[in-house]
């Protein structure tokens, strides 16, 4: 396995970028963050068909496009370095349990883009826990479909979803986004919204049985971390250079604040901490994208080690930028939000150390 | 003046003044023209030329009868900083004319000194004033200006002469916030809201009666200004888990599903740190009594800040799923930092302005190795070059 | 009570520290610890019956200075800033212990520095534990004296000892130290050198009984912990101003490195947490001479917030000296050998963290 | 060249020399003619020019086939830092006199660079070579060392023209380490042995042909030396828990009773942080494989050192009362570092070196700031100053 990027990749990062730096600048994003339509409909089609983000993990067979979750993670690096409202991470782990189930045509109606799929989970939810179940069927499992009732909090993503997974005690469901009551919540990261979902006899199909639902809920909340393992590395690389080039511009004292060796100092570690991230991000890519048997290992490992990088990136950018960042009209806040909210994603980088430790037998 | 016959001239005053039947502004005049307002200032301008450590005698006095205050929070800024210099380099008349009102709250008070391209190097502002007739006109842009949109008064500083090294063109000015050219606009923060103010100078004129200090001398007034910020700062007693280490630990204790042992120990060292921090200002504080000189204060705000970041950044951790929502992002206009009413993601947000505001901690550190420490300076580019000619 | 040092203080530091100066300067110190005799018997004679030291805590009428606990840490900054190869420690710890059981006849000896007593635990024992058992009483108590049998491990300042108290099932008794077999310890720190204590069938006269073997053993250790606090202080102190003094000195690339701000910001740093460690340490000996009922909460408090620090200043210390600390004949090796010493002696920071969550009511 | 065609040739190679019959430095030496020690070498002294990525292919059969080596670790200033510089600035004649035995193992090399005065700046060395005769006569001291107890001959740079700003005045020069003006003193470290020396140098005469590159070149001839230097130490694969963290994880993992919840976490972190620091020096080994340039290796190395010493001081607080002990102070001689031995003290005073020896961790800092992130260069002072004329 390289942990180094390859051409391919290289080019789907500028693809990427070049598409967001167009569509998507933080100016853009900030305007948003206090608009109706929180997230971008209009980019998130172009990225996932057009681009055709949305099938690269999947099998060429299955109507996607033959690549691997190395490069969904390279896209991610660059969602991070946007912050872009787009709801990449929640439809990739939608992804990843349809992969785990094998469900064909909702698959093939993902990968191109035509459907956004959600798992309707928690956002916080943390390694190692069971599925987080959120619904009761209602009754009993009829032949004319089944329907839900339930609730589920600080989902992630749903707004902007056609199709919610839902984890049922004795399954995995899908229903229609627009069947459930879905409540925005105000998010600290507004770039990601979050939204409390509620379903009260809600029609739904079932995906998979009790047996594979806990296996599909692991596939997805693997793909997520790895995937936001990289989209902090994406966060924390904007927030270097960022701050390396402000810090080269803004002068104080007759010289530029980049020369002021405590702050060379802090940004020399800030590197070898991002250093760190990117063999770290590209080892767990490169154990999802294999199938690894040390991805659980390398998932947690990189959501312990990318969290807390990308969320120092940004309280240093904040920092050396001085008081101007600590306004609304600046971009730096957008990405102190977006690094914090995602260390709490997924779990805390803490829940990660614990579940490492039980994964690489260092007992309590 | 000892603390009895203090304590007895404010029941005298009291026995002739009752706060309960008189109008409040009347009663806060009156106590200032009898000296019980602040006790260290002259007689004549609200003092009695008494100890300032005595001051917590009358204003005890004063609250047990009922009395009301002058709203210091609101008027922080003329309290704190205004109110000395003036003090120290104005003219009687100026003197005269705007202690008074200060005091009582009449006049609320802002100050103009930072700029978007002078945070840190304060001495390199570029608002100009220029003088015209009798008076000066002022053309430019200042920035974190708390209260400006309450203000009647701004304390200045203007670069008079920018053929001059930057510490030497400048002069310190009180500036009428009624002024036309005077605009102020709410500076938004990440936090949602609007703590602090642009205020934009265009054409702003100042009678030459309104200079504090000669002309030139601006930068040497403004430390008055600025030493008497970092005093308020430090120091001061609070109770143990008085910060926001008591919020995580309460929440610690009232919620056993949100605990882990691993985060045990983690909030037990910001518990440490955090009562370390307390006895330090706590031992800053005797210093400070008994006349000994407080450099510990710039230890004090320097951790305090980095604390407060820490904790509020573990608390939004621990709450997990709670860390991710936030409780109000609505554009307002508050008074002071509610840190205790609002959410944790607001402390987070906001704690990151403690090692910005009143001194960067980079500024600290660096008056800790120099001044404290002895550490040699940094090698200075700027200190002989015309304020124009520096790159910027 | 104050956390500011009185005249007193001031002077009773100013003797200290010039006895210090002129017999224990660090080339002293380090030509001791390959010495046969590690400890100064002649410097601790001075210093505890001339200068008085021993008798600071003990109350007049039992013979001692009037003073307190307060004064006898001033005494342990300097001792810590000379890392001066005296039992202090140990002779601390015993005569708070018999202070707590009130043996005047023994008291009066140890103040006036006649007689040298320790505590036999181990120095590593840590907060909160019950009072370490090393012997037991051979037989029934018997009028004619008792006899012990047992072994103990990593005692501190037993080799510099006349008298070990040793702490048996049934009470706490005291042994000449001459009768107790004594095996010196490499000790990581050789300016407090450690031994293995074992006693076979040594007489031993009876102190105090079972019921007060424990207040008597956690008053000992507090007052350990806490003139250790002021111990590190006076450590981190020296480490911190050697260091200031050597980098305005030093020069590289023309400029005293002092001059670079790198260095500048992380000196600022540690004068922070020295400042720090100063309070806590004058509240904790505060406490202690008090006897305020919050001295459990100070102690452990001191211990957590000045070990770290003085570890870290000394670390500080060798890095910023660069390679010439990490040479034999260069000071600062004894400082960081003891700094790290006294970080587990009574207990490492994170047993004492462990502690105060339970006497601040944060359960765990 | 390709590895099929190579491993043929040291099998052709091995069916002439027999390695269990034959002498073996006879063995080594044939093994050199042959173009078979470094295969990236030119003919003739001692390689193939072949890439130097396949050199493992060749090893690897030797290796295989039982050869002796020469004893790498022994002759690894020789290896990694004389050679590359010999062979880049050399003369024909020098590289013939020196690399055969150099790689052999016959002549043992060390480094005459650092000195008292001159660590972090070692362009400001004050070592002062002076032209006598045919030759040159050098007085001064250097220090860390090491090797220099057993070694034939040293990498030396001098000062020949103090006049000179001070890296222009520098000459590198082969000592010869037998001559009587050189004096190796032993130079004891806080873990009471002694991998290094001071060396003590006292009219020690070297001819003018034993100059490596130009008179006041020395310099930029030492930048090769010293580039090869970093190359070596970073990179590199090891096994998940191959450094400090294995011995850690493994006490953890046989002694229970030493555990403690606010332990896990702290020994977790230190996990994480190993395991980064691994996958990213496999990260720079993959880049550097590529030709890529490994700007990594800086960070490799700055955060193994803080590593290192945050996992041994870790570890002494984890074993309590065992790490209040040590293991031996006996002033010694050791080869190499043998961690895995030692003490917990040992790991915990030798790690303190990481972040000194082979460019500090500040230096290393600036490289990073100043090369990798282009932030602007430190201002100098001593650029353009005679080197006689700098503060010292």
């Amino acid at each position: 396995m390289t942990l180094l990027y390859s051409e391919v990749e290289e080019e789907l990062r500028g693809a990427v970028r070049r598409l967001l730096t167009d569509r998507a600048p933080w100016t853009a994003v900030l305007k948003r963050t206090e608009s109706d339509e929180p997230y971008d409909h209009a980019l998130w089609r172009t990225l996932a068909a057009e681009i055709g983000t949305a099938a690269l993990p999947v099998p060429e067979k299955l109507g996607g496009a033959g690549a691997s979750w190395r490069e969904a993670a390279v896209v991610a690096e660059e969602l991070g370095r946007a912050v872009a409202p787009v709801p990449y991470l929640g439809a990739a782990m939608a992804t990843a349990a349809l992969l785990a189930i094998a469900d064909d045509d909702l698959l093939r109606q993902v990968s191109a883009g035509e459907r956004t799929a959600v798992l309707a989970t928690p956002l916080s939810t943390g390694p190692g826990a069971a599925p987080p179940v959120s619904a009761r069927v209602d009754g009993d499992t009829r032949v004319d479909g089944d329907t839900l009732t339930g609730a589920v909090t600080s989902v992630a993503d749903a707004l902007a979803a056609d199709v919610l997974f839902v984890i049922a005690g004795d399954g995995l469901y899908a229903v229609e986004a627009a069947a459930a009551t879905r409540t925005p919540v105000l998010s600290l990261d507004l770039t990601r919204r979050l939204a409390d979902v509620s379903f009260e006899g809600v029609p739904a199909r079932r995906l998979a049985g009790r047996d594979a639902v806990g296996p599909a809920w692991a596939a997805a909340w693997r793909a997520g971390a790895v995937l936001l393992a990289s989209e902090q590395l994406g966060i924390a690389e904007w927030c270097l250079s960022t701050t390396v080039e402000y810090v080269k511009t803004r002068h104080q004292f007759g010289r530029p604040v980049g020369s002021f060796q405590a702050l060379k100092h802090r940004l020399a570690e800030l590197w070898v901490a991002v250093t760190q991230a990117r063999a770290v991000a590209r080892y767990a890519a490169g154990c999802l994208a294999d199938g690894d048997p040390d991805l659980a290992v390398a998932a947690s490992l990189a959501q312990a080690h990318c969290g807390p990088v990308a969320v120092r990136a940004a309280e240093e950018c904040v920092q050396l930028h001085g008081g101007i960042a600590m306004t609304w009209e600046h971009p730096a806040h957008l990405y102190l939000k977006r690094a914090k909210s995602d260390a709490i994603a997924l779990g805390t980088a803490e829940r990660h150390r614990a579940t490492l430790a039980g994964l690489v037998d260092i007992p309590s | 003046m000892d603390a009895t016959e203090l304590r007895e001239r404010v029941r005298a005053f009291l026995r002739d003044h009752d706060p309960a039947t008189m109008d409040r502004l009347e009663f806060l005049r009156a106590r200032f023209d009898a000296g019980l307002a602040w006790i260290s200032y002259p007689p004549a301008l609200g003092g009695l030329g008494a100890p300032r450590s005595l001051q917590p005698v009358v204003d005890d006095e004063f609250a047990a009868a009922g009395a009301p205050d002058n709203d210091p929070m609101r008027i922080a800024i003329g309290l704190g900083m205004a109110a000395p210099t003036i003090l120290r380099h104005g003219t009687d008349e100026q003197r005269r004319r705007w202690l008074r009102p200060l005091w009582t709250g009449e006049e609320v008070w802002c100050q103009l000194f930072s700029e978007p391209g002078a945070g840190s190097d304060l001495a390199a502002l570029g608002t100009r004033a220029v003088r015209q007739d009798d008076g000066w006109t002022v053309d430019g842009q200042k920035v974190w200006t708390s209260l400006a949109h309450e203000a009647r008064w701004a304390i200045l500083i203007a670069r008079t002469d920018p053929s001059l090294p930057k510490h030497q063109g400048i002069t310190y000015f009180v500036c009428d916030m009624t002024d036309p050219g005077v605009e102020v606009r709410p500076l938004r923060q990440i936090t949602g809201e609007a703590e602090f103010n642009e205020v934009f100078l265009t054409g702003v004129r100042i009678p030459d009666a309104h200079r504090l200090g000669e002309v030139g001398e601006g930068w040497r007034v403004a430390q008055t200004t600025l030493m008497n910020e970092r005093v308020a700062i430090g120091g001061g007693a609070v109770p143990r888990e008085g910060g926001f280490i008591g919020v995580v630990a309460n929440t610690w204790r009232s919620r056993p599903e949100l605990r882990s042992p691993g985060q045990l120990d983690a909030l037990m060292r910001l518990w440490v740190s955090a009562e370390a921090g307390r006895l330090t200002a706590q031992r800053l504080g005797e210093q400070l009594a008994t006349g000994q000189p407080g450099f510990e204060g710039s230890a004090v705000k320097y951790a305090y800040a980095k604390l407060n970041q820490e904790i509020s950044g573990f608390e939004l951790e621990l709450l997990g799923e709670e860390g991710l929502r936030y409780d109000d992002y609505t554009m307002r206009r508050p008074t002071g930092v509610p840190w205790q009413e609002r959410s944790p993601g607001y402390r987070y947000l906001r704690a990151k302005g403690n090692s910005i505001e009143g001194g960067t901690s980079e500024i600290l550190a660096n008056i800790i190795a120099e001044r404290v420490l002895g550490l040699p300076p940094e090698i200075r580019v700027d200190k002989d070059v015309p304020w124009k000619d520096l790159p910027r």
